[in-house]
């Protein structure tokens, strides 16, 4: 049987500058982006690299496990850790996402100008469609109601 | 930031503790942990160790610094610094509390060591408050604040960036209006 | 013409803006906080009327203004001038009064999906224009594709984990009888009213936010 | 999440970013004392003492901000303004000798905003204006954060009830840092909660069964 212990460290660690990383130094990537985006009142530069690479090891980890003894001490201790990564990629994406509701039309108009993109694919799809629905909705609870020359948002006034 | 949120990064933290089980070594994804033989001291993350501690499977050594004599000596030289000196742990206060919390039986003199860690906490809240409010009466737009730890820096934050804000919109406010001025005359 | 008196934002968060330009002085008002200036977490009837009101009141002064526009254009523009610029100024503030109230509104709405999950409790509900409960719906479509779009089988529920871990399991205590319970190791709990539970952490924080458990911590 | 870090300068108030903030819509309402240097037709009736149905010129009316903006672009200027009362220099000199017994609420919920709007008037006395601004605040601070640090335990309603809003935002931002470190002294903090929205349902629903 196949223990938690074969986890093989290096081949999934993400390419930075030609060299590989471990496990490990993506996790304190992770730590550090989490920290960076917690404390900036902007959005910073997606990791989604960084994400990706840690969410393929907490599955990886979650189906060693399965395949380990239950009530194995060790397990515990995996399964802490994961729960662990699991709550600062959750943060990390969730202080992310109430930034791009936030911001959204702003970051909609400056991502285009960018040269490497703020928000991750997923990301700039969820703007994209928050930003419609918000859209949608000032009109037919409001814009649409008003006088012909007052039925625009002015996106000069409203994003910020 | 949570003060909870602060503790979690100091988990990460590195501490020895003496286990009383064996068993082999431990690939984390953060790194390898063990092995773990009875009687041999060895390094794990906090987190770990408040674990095994929990189960009753180690005893915890507290930190060098988690001393009377060192504290009392650091409190001495806080109360007689004007600014902030350096602290022996930049987690010492919530590696003081989990500590205190979840192995008391390991820390000698816990209680003074408790009273020590506050005292001196609050000596350096009490200068961060003084510095904070000299830095808003003066018209520096960058403040030093050297050696302060995430913990308390953290307990300021929220406030501080309000109040910094508001401050230099008023700042602003009359730069604005000093142009106003120069551009009339 | 006449300005409706009106005062819109009854139905607002808890702490009313002012009413746009109304007939007598532009009314009073007294903003009434709850501690802390911040908002009430509960939203109030959604201020159809209200909003409707300020809908006729825009509608009356762009007429007013549209004739004054033409009697400028006769030649009578000194004198329509300051009225049609007054008029305007109105207009403009009413619509920046009624698209905060509508955007301040749907701000509450997505934090409910945050907080009561994605069903909403019926008597809130009932206080949502139809066209708010829409919105609610689709928002929380939009965050649910989000969610599962963050790689790794069945993606990441952004709702939970919102607290750093300190255990695996922990204890609960059921504040109410909501029935039985598959946990993940597949076994089945019956959920009773002061019944005692020692859970997965991950398995219950919803239960626990919504108000069906209670985290006991000594 | 923090807040937007803006430092665009005082225009900022009124441009990006505040347009859907139910504050400065509330900021934005507050009164100026204006003279109308123009006849308006037909708006008589937004002041029933005029008793007439067109607004005479030289009428003195209090407009709110929004509209007293409006009328006093650089175009045409259909109104002049005055000060609005504590914002002139004998309010200032009041400020000066002691910031911190001033009841900011009563003068004006928004003192601070209200005054930086003021400055868009570009009146000859708008840098005392904003010097007296900073200067307030700046005399004010300690007192705030030390309310807010100290005394999270007791009544602080005769505290906050002097304070202008944003005075007020900074001082509950203050009481939260603190009590969620007393939180986490406790280990309470640890605890998973309900939701702050589940809690305020229920407590309007029992009222409400109460009440019914």
């Amino acid at each position: 049987m196949a223990t938690v212990d074969d986890i093989p460290f290096d081949e999934n660690g993400s390419e930075e500058e030609g060299e590989a990383m471990t496990a490990a130094e993506v996790l304190g990537k992770l730590e550090e982006a989490w920290l960076n985006e917690k404390f900036a009142p902007e959005l910073l530069e997606n990791k989604s690299d960084i994400v990706e690479c840690m969410m393929s090891q907490i599955q990886e980890m979650e189906e060693n496990i399965q395949r380990a003894k239950k009530g194995d001490f060790k397990v515990s201790l995996h399964r802490m850790e994961i729960d662990r990564i699991r709550y600062i990629l959750s943060s990390y994406l969730r202080i992310r996402l109430k930034k791009i509701e936030k911001f959204t039309s702003h970051l909609l108009q400056t991502e285009a100008t960018l040269e490497d993109p703020c928000l991750s694919a997923e990301e700039l799809h969820f703007a994209k469609q928050y930003q419609s629905l918000l859209e949608s909705h000032m009109t037919n609870m409001a814009l649409k109601h008003m006088p012909p020359n007052l039925q625009k948002l002015d996106p000069k006034l409203t994003s910020k | 930031m949570d003060p909870s949120e602060v503790e979690f990064i100091s988990e990460k933290e590195s501490i020895s503790i003496v286990p009383n089980f064996s068993l082999d070594k431990i690939y984390l994804i953060g790194g390898d942990v063990g092995p773990f033989n009875p009687g041999l001291q060895l390094d794990v993350p906090l987190w770990i160790a408040v674990n095994l501690k929990q189960r009753q499977k180690c005893r915890i050594i507290a930190p060098d610094w988690m001393d009377v004599e060192i504290l009392e000596e650091k409190k001495q030289e806080e109360q007689e610094s004007k600014f902030f000196t350096k602290m022996p742990c930049d987690y010492y206060m919530e590696i003081t509390q989990l500590l205190l919390q979840h192995a008391p039986d390991n820390i000698p003199k816990a209680d003074e060591i408790r009273m020590l860690v506050k005292d001196i906490w609050d000596l350096r809240i009490a200068k961060l408050r003084s510095s904070i409010d000299i830095f808003v009466k003066s018209d520096v737009t960058h403040a030093m604040l050297n050696y302060l730890t995430l913990m308390e820096l953290n307990t300021v934050r929220p406030f501080l960036t309000k109040a910094l804000d508001h401050i230099q919109q008023l700042r602003n406010n009359v730069s604005y209006g000093a142009a106003l001025w120069s551009s009339q005359d | 013409m006449s300005l409706i008196r009106h005062s819109l934002y009854v139905g607002v968060v808890e702490k009313p803006p002012p009413p746009p330009l109304t007939e007598e002085q532009y009314g009073e008002m007294e903003p009434k906080y709850p501690e802390g200036g911040h908002y009430l977490s509960v939203l109030r009837p959604h201020g159809d009327d209200c909003v409707r009101q300020v809908f006729e009141e825009m509608r009356a002064l762009f007429e007013q203004n549209q004739q004054d526009v033409e009697k400028a254009l006769d030649g009578a523009q000194a004198e329509m001038f300051p009225g049609i610029r007054m008029r305007h100024a109105a207009l403009e503030r009413n619509k920046r009064c009624v698209l905060a109230y509508v955007y301040n509104r749907l701000q509450k709405i997505a934090q409910m999906r945050w907080e009561f999950g994605s069903v909403l409790p019926a008597d809130i509900k009932y206080n949502l224009a139809e066209q708010e409960v829409q919105w609610f719906i689709k928002y929380t479509k939009c965050l649910a594709t989000y969610m599962r779009s963050v790689r790794a089988e069945g993606g990441l529920d952004l709702t939970q984990d919102l607290k750093p871990p300190k255990s695996l399991y922990i204890e609960v205590r059921c504040l109410m009888d909501h029935g039985e319970f598959e946990t993940q190791d597949g076994g089945v709990i019956l959920l009773k009213k002061n019944s005692q539970h020692f859970l997965l952490r991950s398995e219950c924080e919803h239960l626990i936010r919504q108000g069906v458990l209670e985290h006991s911590v000594h | 999440m923090s807040s937007s870090h803006d430092s665009r300068g005082s225009q900022n108030f009124e441009a990006t970013g505040d347009y859907f903030s139910l504050d400065d819509i509330l900021a934005t309402q507050e009164r100026i004392p204006c003279t109308f240097q123009t006849e308006v037709l037909n708006l008589g009736y937004i002041d029933p003492s005029l008793d007439s149905s067109n607004i005479p010129k030289g009428t003195k009316l209090e407009l709110p901000f929004w509209l007293a903006k409006a009328l006093c672009s650089r175009r045409k200027q259909c109104v002049t303004i005055d000060l609005p009362k504590h914002y002139k220099e004998v309010y200032r000199d009041v400020f000066n000798a002691d910031a911190n017994v001033v009841d900011l609420h009563k003068l004006g919920p928004y003192f601070y905003r209200f005054g930086s709007h003021l400055l868009h008037f570009e009146h000859p006395e708008s840098p005392d204006i904003a010097k007296s601004l900073l200067k307030v605040f700046q005399a004010r601070f300690r007192d705030i954060m030390d309310a807010s640090q100290n005394a999270y335990d007791q009544d602080m309603s005769k505290m906050t009830e002097k304070l202008d809003e944003m005075e007020k935002v900074i001082f509950f931002h203050g009481q939260k840092g603190l009590k969620d470190l007393q939180m986490w002294e406790t280990r309470e903090g640890e605890k998973i909660k309900i939701s702050e929205m589940v809690i305020n349902h229920r407590k309007r629903k029992r009222t409400h069964l109460d009440e019914s």
